[in-house]
């Protein structure tokens, strides 16, 4: 694990650890949250064959929809795509291989994974087709399904506040899926709009401890401008 | 005179009680913020990790890091929390949230519902309707009573990929507000006009109709 | 569930919920996070036949060391019972029954009824003696035990803010169980230093949303000095 | 000159690097604290939920709500932070700490540790220790090497029940540092004064021992 003392860097060299071919988490549901500028460097630095894994696709022009227009994802683990038509038609295509999960179970897979186990025992989604996939088993006379938890190399996140040590505040609706990934991924970069030496966030704001932050980057507020022209007010 | 959609919208309201959590599906749940009293004691809950959203003040600046699960910018009234998304998610499994409105492509007289998948024509993935649907403890479906060509949406037994098995409450169209029971779909209001016989035309389930006490909306 | 504008009540009210020969769950690691006040009504009020779930035993004098003296509990879920003498004499008594996991495994059990699922399964343990006694399953050509979520009728948990909707701010090492256990129980009732009206709690700091909460009322803080007196500093 | 528990102190603080993150066990290592330099960036993690623990200044008042998992009351250095239980152990079972000291009733040759109970007379619970010592990455065992009566507590095999298997890196008595190696035990120093012949007779295990490249402490 990185030094709580070598976390601080630029985004550059953040993102130059990624190979292709890695699985990466993207935090994230729809614009807040997500990691864009982190994203936008990926996208510069030219990895491809990259697994994601991300709650929604974006939209098509930012963050991973970006991504994936520009042919540099295979496979998308997912909850719900319908805002990425461009997403849509690569799955229909065939050019990208798509797993999807109901939100909840998604986010519980990561939790695990970031909590250390193999699995959980669910009965989301028994009755309906998304059972026939899985493994069941029987527990004091009910069944219940296997749900795997889902790694990944890296995970790319979006905070608020940082310091340098890597502990992350979240702000909103920005919450959602960051702090589950950055402890589920072997080697979680962190994107922040500030880091502020170490001692300045109280102990118990923060959300994620600095323990499952490898790399943590500054950011400039513009780069989330992107995720704003995306919705209707 | 109301649209369709006020009166299904409008009768949606008067299921919600002060002091409970709810929560809004995509699309005409949604619009039920505008039906909710502001000062009413009542926090909608969002699955994307919000609980207590309301709608932004008309011209207000939006807080780029406040959306609800619809991608519209919101805000937040007092006693609201933001949270991450297994813990959103737990509040669900945990039927915490008392009543959950939702949309529909069918749904039947045995309180089974689909509305996330239309097999080779559109599956853009459950998101979270799927644990809404199996755990919040009372489910409402807010749709048109037929579909744009006409035919019943209210089936007998559904056709199409099931959201979840046997969750539904409570459904409500322009034509009616319809219980699901152990027996059947029993109609509680039928909408202003509208008498029974073409209220039975326009549905394909078998309707449960006791006229002495039946309500008009 | 209680409507969110139900909730703030008064500490006998509350405890009187609570019948003889429930499960309850108690916060707390030590002194910090236990809910001396509702522990104490709880005594006052002499329900009887009660299994507590708790990390510890608390010490002899205070907490649910009160309660084990008294001979109000039948069982005991805990995790290190070191401190207690009184509970570890009853245990080999065979007065009061205790049942104990790693800590960390049953801070994920209470978690995982929690979050609403049936169990996990782990690697933790495998070698040991506290394998013999878990069903194991194969996934992926390796073991893993099944360890089933903890649930309670009832959770008493420690707060240090809370607003009268029942929103939770917990500070310090007095976080631990707590919000794990606020979300396994069907029923938690919280005392809090201070209740203040909803709107004062920022959203962002809030540790266990409202939802989770049945009860909440305000305690002094002198009720946690009995916590003090035990700690050498 | 020092007492055998500080040898073990002194030697042991030199196997955290300024980075790290620690965990202090109950009894001996949580004395450790007085062996790290004030302005060292360590963050000392605590089970019960806290990263970056430091000694409370003598003369302080103490927070009723900071103490480790020993019971002690802390205070915490810049960079702490706060959290549950369940994310702490998280934290442990994703190998987010870097090295963890700990007590040993029985240790042996293969890195197996005895340090939680003695059936028949001490079994107060298990706590945090199987975590810690299944999932740190560097397991340090810091104990007396005889039991209060003589009797070798470095075995060739741990005859009490097991806290984990093959768990242990390192072992630091005062008579000597030893590594858990794929052949056997290897011993790195040997304590001033000490000859290896005296170490061999004190221990149950097998020793390896390279005379040339033995280090004193």
């Amino acid at each position: 694990m990185t030094l709580i003392n070598q976390k601080y860097t630029s985004i550059e060299q953040a993102i130059a650890n990624i190979p292709s071919g890695a699985s990466i988490m993207i935090g994230g549901f729809g614009s807040p949250g997500t990691p864009f500028a982190l994203l936008d460097e990926l996208l510069a630095q030219g990895q491809s064959g990259l697994t994601l894994i991300k709650n929604d696709a974006n939209e098509p022009d930012i963050g991973i929809g970006r991504l994936i227009r520009a042919g540099r994802v295979d496979r998308l683990i997912t909850s719900h795509i319908g805002l990425n038509r461009v997403a849509i038609d690569e799955m229909n295509q065939g050019r990208l291989a798509v797993e999807m999960y109901p939100q909840g179970l998604l986010a519980e897979k990561i939790r695990c994974a970031g909590a250390g186990h193999y699995g959980f025992l669910t009965d989301i989604g028994l009755g309906t087709e998304i059972a026939g996939a899985r493994r069941e088993i029987e527990c004091e006379g009910k069944t219940w399904a296997i749900e795997p938890a889902i790694h990944a190399e890296f995970a790319l996140v979006h905070a608020d506040l940082a310091d340098e040590y890597g502990n992350l505040v979240y702000r909103g609706t920005a919450i959602n899926f960051n702090p589950l990934m950055a402890m589920a991924a072997d080697h979680t970069i962190a994107q922040a709009f500030q880091v502020q030496p170490p001692g300045n966030l109280p102990p118990e704001t923060i959300h994620t401890p600095c323990a499952f932050v490898s790399q943590v980057v500054q950011v400039e507020l513009a780069s989330s401008e992107q995720g704003r022209r995306a919705h209707a007010v | 005179m109301p649209s369709d959609q006020e009166r299904i919208l409008a009768r949606a309201a008067r299921e919600i009680d002060p002091g409970q959590i709810v929560n809004l599906g995509i699309g005409l749940p949604t619009r039920l913020f505008h039906y909710l009293p502001k000062e009413m004691e009542v926090l909608v809950h969002s699955e994307n990790g919000v609980l207590g959203c309301q709608l932004l003040t008309e011209g207000s600046e939006p807080d780029l890091e406040m959306i609800d699960s619809g991608g519209a910018y919101i805000s937040t009234r007092p006693g609201a929390s933001v949270f991450d998304s297994a813990l959103s998610f737990a509040m669900i499994r945990r039927s915490r949230v008392d009543v959950t409105f939702m949309g529909a492509f069918e749904v039947d007289q045995q309180g089974n519902l689909a509305n996330w998948k239309i097999p080779g024509k559109f599956s853009p993935g459950i998101g979270g309707a799927m644990e809404l649907a199996q755990k919040v403890k009372k489910l409402v479906v807010l749709c048109s009573h037929n579909d744009k060509h006409g035919n019943p949406k209210i089936l007998k037994q559904c056709r199409l990929p099931l959201t979840a098995p046997r969750c539904v409450s409570r459904i409500i169209t322009e034509k009616a507000v319809m219980e699901v029971t152990e027996t059947g779909l029993q109609v509680v209001d039928i909408a202003e006009g509208l008498d029974v016989d073409a209220l039975r035309d326009a549905t394909e389930a078998d309707l449960i109709i006791d006229e002495h006490r039946l309500g008009r909306f």
